[in-house]
């Protein structure tokens, strides 16, 4: 199993029945897969639809349904068709259950910067403001390291997406979860050591014991 | 009834150095033949309001690409180089606005609301330089309405009096777009005839239609 | 001809091909008979339709289609429903080309009062205020006195509607358009003198000449 | 999947002294059902924020004549004199508010926004101990959000996942409503098969419906 589908596999226990979800495109879109069907979980793109389905059939693909990549999408049983004002309404109105975002860097205080590295690269934010300020829960599914660099810093260097700490912390490594006195170990990736997860995180985690391997 | 407009006199409608909101995301729900009679017509200097600037070659990348653009406000632009380019060189000027806010502001200038209180923002760089105001004990940014001077919109259907449905993906900025303009020109993918929107599927009512392009030949 | 068919076919004249149109309760609904079919105008109800039509034949009333006043209407070929977000956006936002609304008074600044009398009657604004502050053109549509008292007067002692001027004024006995330096007669009822309508207004009006006697 | 609840059930969902959220226009697109309930529960001390009182003995009429709420905020009650008279009488607290800004307000708290920022009301009554904001050379009111305990919303017809749509002028506040209460309560005329709303016919999204009530027997 590579670090992707561990975190993927990881990220989709955290999503509760019922829930309508927010994926961003890469690494977190990959967590619909690991989540089953009968569990009633809808999916939001924000371009548009509340029922995101899978990639559709070679020649069905409809040049009107895609997600917020662009990519070809299909629609399940009971879908929504909704327009920008009313996405981002549900997103910022709190009525999003959960947001899958990927990360640059996320600090000591639970924050995210996850929209541009000044003078290389100014995608723009998207939808990823909003979503950090409107979801219910926020969950940050990202490698651990980038070029062997932490990405878990003591303090974010990068421009942040939001004031608002994240909620959770999903890499290959750990589940982490940001409270107000630091960051708080809950797991560790298969194999991995706290002091193997601390050594690749600039920031202290706090080991308040139970810290549990992960269960994929 | 309105009448129906070939896209070259809809560019025509729209003036070097306009103002003008352009539907769609990442070229899904664009209005690709407007888009393509703005690049033929040789339009200079416009600020251009939407939500992407797409790819290069596809919905307003190419009017990225035919340097047709001053000014971009947008929320994303990291799909297409060339804006990136263009505004590294200084040639293009770039407001990047979060997606819930670009929305917001167009709907603002759309509906006559004099700003929006957005929570989004906060403490970012996009606050930088506006107001906060703080009410019951959550502050929020005012950003203020974009209204443009021309909106040109992508529809599933029109009728005959510019009523407008959507499908799917498509929507996104185009209802709200609708709203916002001094005139509004709409590219339906079908031209129909009156009724057969009925009254609860019309998601933009004819009368802020002021044009139509014709059907595709 | 009485007092209300004047008026309502006075304003009918001011209703432009092709525009949207709100119509208040009352005599200001009157008006409609009086628009040709022809002129292509489209009435809005703001509870919730574009392309508000006459009363339905009997036995085909829909209880989910009445006018604000909550009558059975129809609605006309090329109909919109719309929900009350995107009916006062359209007020307010300054898409609605002519409101026609009635008056307990209106001033020599050309300001409205029509949504209350302290004390006696408290109805509530509901759509009133939005309209005059977002329509192009407010039309003023009144019986000139009231129980012989003057309704056009110095300045209004009910609550104010808004403090935008409206655009004219249209009773049995004149047609008056508030201007900055005041109430301008333009036109006066049938067989209905200058002196006559000064006689029955409380507020000042300029005559600067021309005045026309109305054609009905 | 949604589960459908019987009025009683629906009802008791909705405690004394709860601010609600209730859809219609001169009892035009009311919960019919769910408010008879509501009165026959006997619930008291409710805020009630709706465009309208109706009449006696027709929609909200009916809460008002069972003096049910405590206060009402809505743009109109004109056309119910029991509302008056229990205003005079000082037994019922009534705020007056703009159509439109009643339903932005209630839009704002839904989708998460600060305040609203309109230009009705300034200089009237309406203004009276409210912040007003210069913008652009404009003056402008700030209005709060309201917020709701309970929605109880009318549609024309909910699938099993609760998707709803609206039919002509029964649309009126209830769209808006359900996004702007902890728990949303949706009195369908119809339900219908999963599927029988298409994606571009669904106006309010199942998951803003928490509860459906059962089909009328």
């Amino acid at each position: 199993m590579d670090a992707k589908e561990i975190i993927a596999r990881r990220v989709a226990q955290e999503i509760a029945p019922g829930s309508l979800v927010n994926l961003g495109i890469g690494l977190p879109s990959l967590v619909a897969s690991f989540v089953p069907v009968e569990r009633g979980v809808f999916f939001q793109a924000e371009n548009g639809v509340i029922g995101l389905g899978a990639r559709p059939p070679e020649g069905m693909e409809d040049p009107d349904l895609t997600d917020a990549g662009g990519g070809f999408v299909t629609a399940v049983p009971g879908a929504a068709s909704i327009d920008s004002v009313m996405s981002f309404g549900l997103i910022r109105g709190g009525h999003l259950d959960v947001t899958v975002l990927g990360g640059l860097q996320v600090d000591a205080r639970g924050l995210l910067a996850n929209w541009m590295v000044p003078g290389h690269m100014v995608p723009g934010m998207g939808g990823a403001m909003d979503l950090v300020a409107g979801a219910r829960r926020v969950i940050v599914a990202m490698q651990h390291t980038a070029r062997g660099k932490p990405k878990i810093v003591a303090r974010c260097t990068l421009p942040l997406t939001a004031l608002r700490p994240v909620s959770l912390i999903v890499t290959e490594l750990a589940v982490i979860r940001p409270e107000a006195d630091g960051l708080h170990l809950l797991e560790c990736g298969p194999g991995v050591t706290p002091e193997a997860v601390q050594a690749a995180t600039e920031a202290p985690l706090i080991l308040s014991g139970g810290i549990r391997e992960m269960t994929l | 009834m309105k009448t129906a407009i070939t896209a070259a006199q809809a560019a025509a409608l729209v003036p070097d150095g306009a103002v003008v909101l352009i539907g769609g995301f990442m070229a899904v729900g664009s209005p690709h033949r407007l888009i393509d009679a703005l690049v033929a017509r040789g339009a200079r200097d416009l600020t251009i309001i939407a939500n992407d600037t797409a790819m290069p070659g596809k919905g307003i990348g190419k009017l990225i690409t035919a340097r047709a653009a001053r000014r971009v406000i947008a929320s994303h632009i990291g799909l297409n180089p060339e804006t990136q380019a263009q505004m590294i060189a200084g040639a293009l000027e770039v407001e990047l606005v979060p997606q819930g806010t670009l929305v917001e502001r167009i709907r603002a200038a759309g509906v006559g609301l004099g700003g929006v209180l957005t929570p989004t923002g906060v403490g970012t760089l996009v606050a930088e330089g506006k107001q906060v105001l703080t009410l019951e004990g959550r502050d929020y940014l005012l950003e203020m309405p974009l209204k443009a001077d021309v909106a040109l919109i992508a529809a599933h259907e029109a009728d005959y009096l510019g009523n407008l449905n959507y499908s799917l993906t498509a929507h996104n900025f185009n209802p709200v777009m609708a709203l916002a303009a001094t005139t509004t020109i709409a590219e339906p993918g079908q031209i129909v005839p009156v009724g057969v929107i009925p009254p609860d599927a019309v998601k933009t009512p004819g009368v802020l239609v002021d044009h139509i392009l014709e059907r595709p030949h």
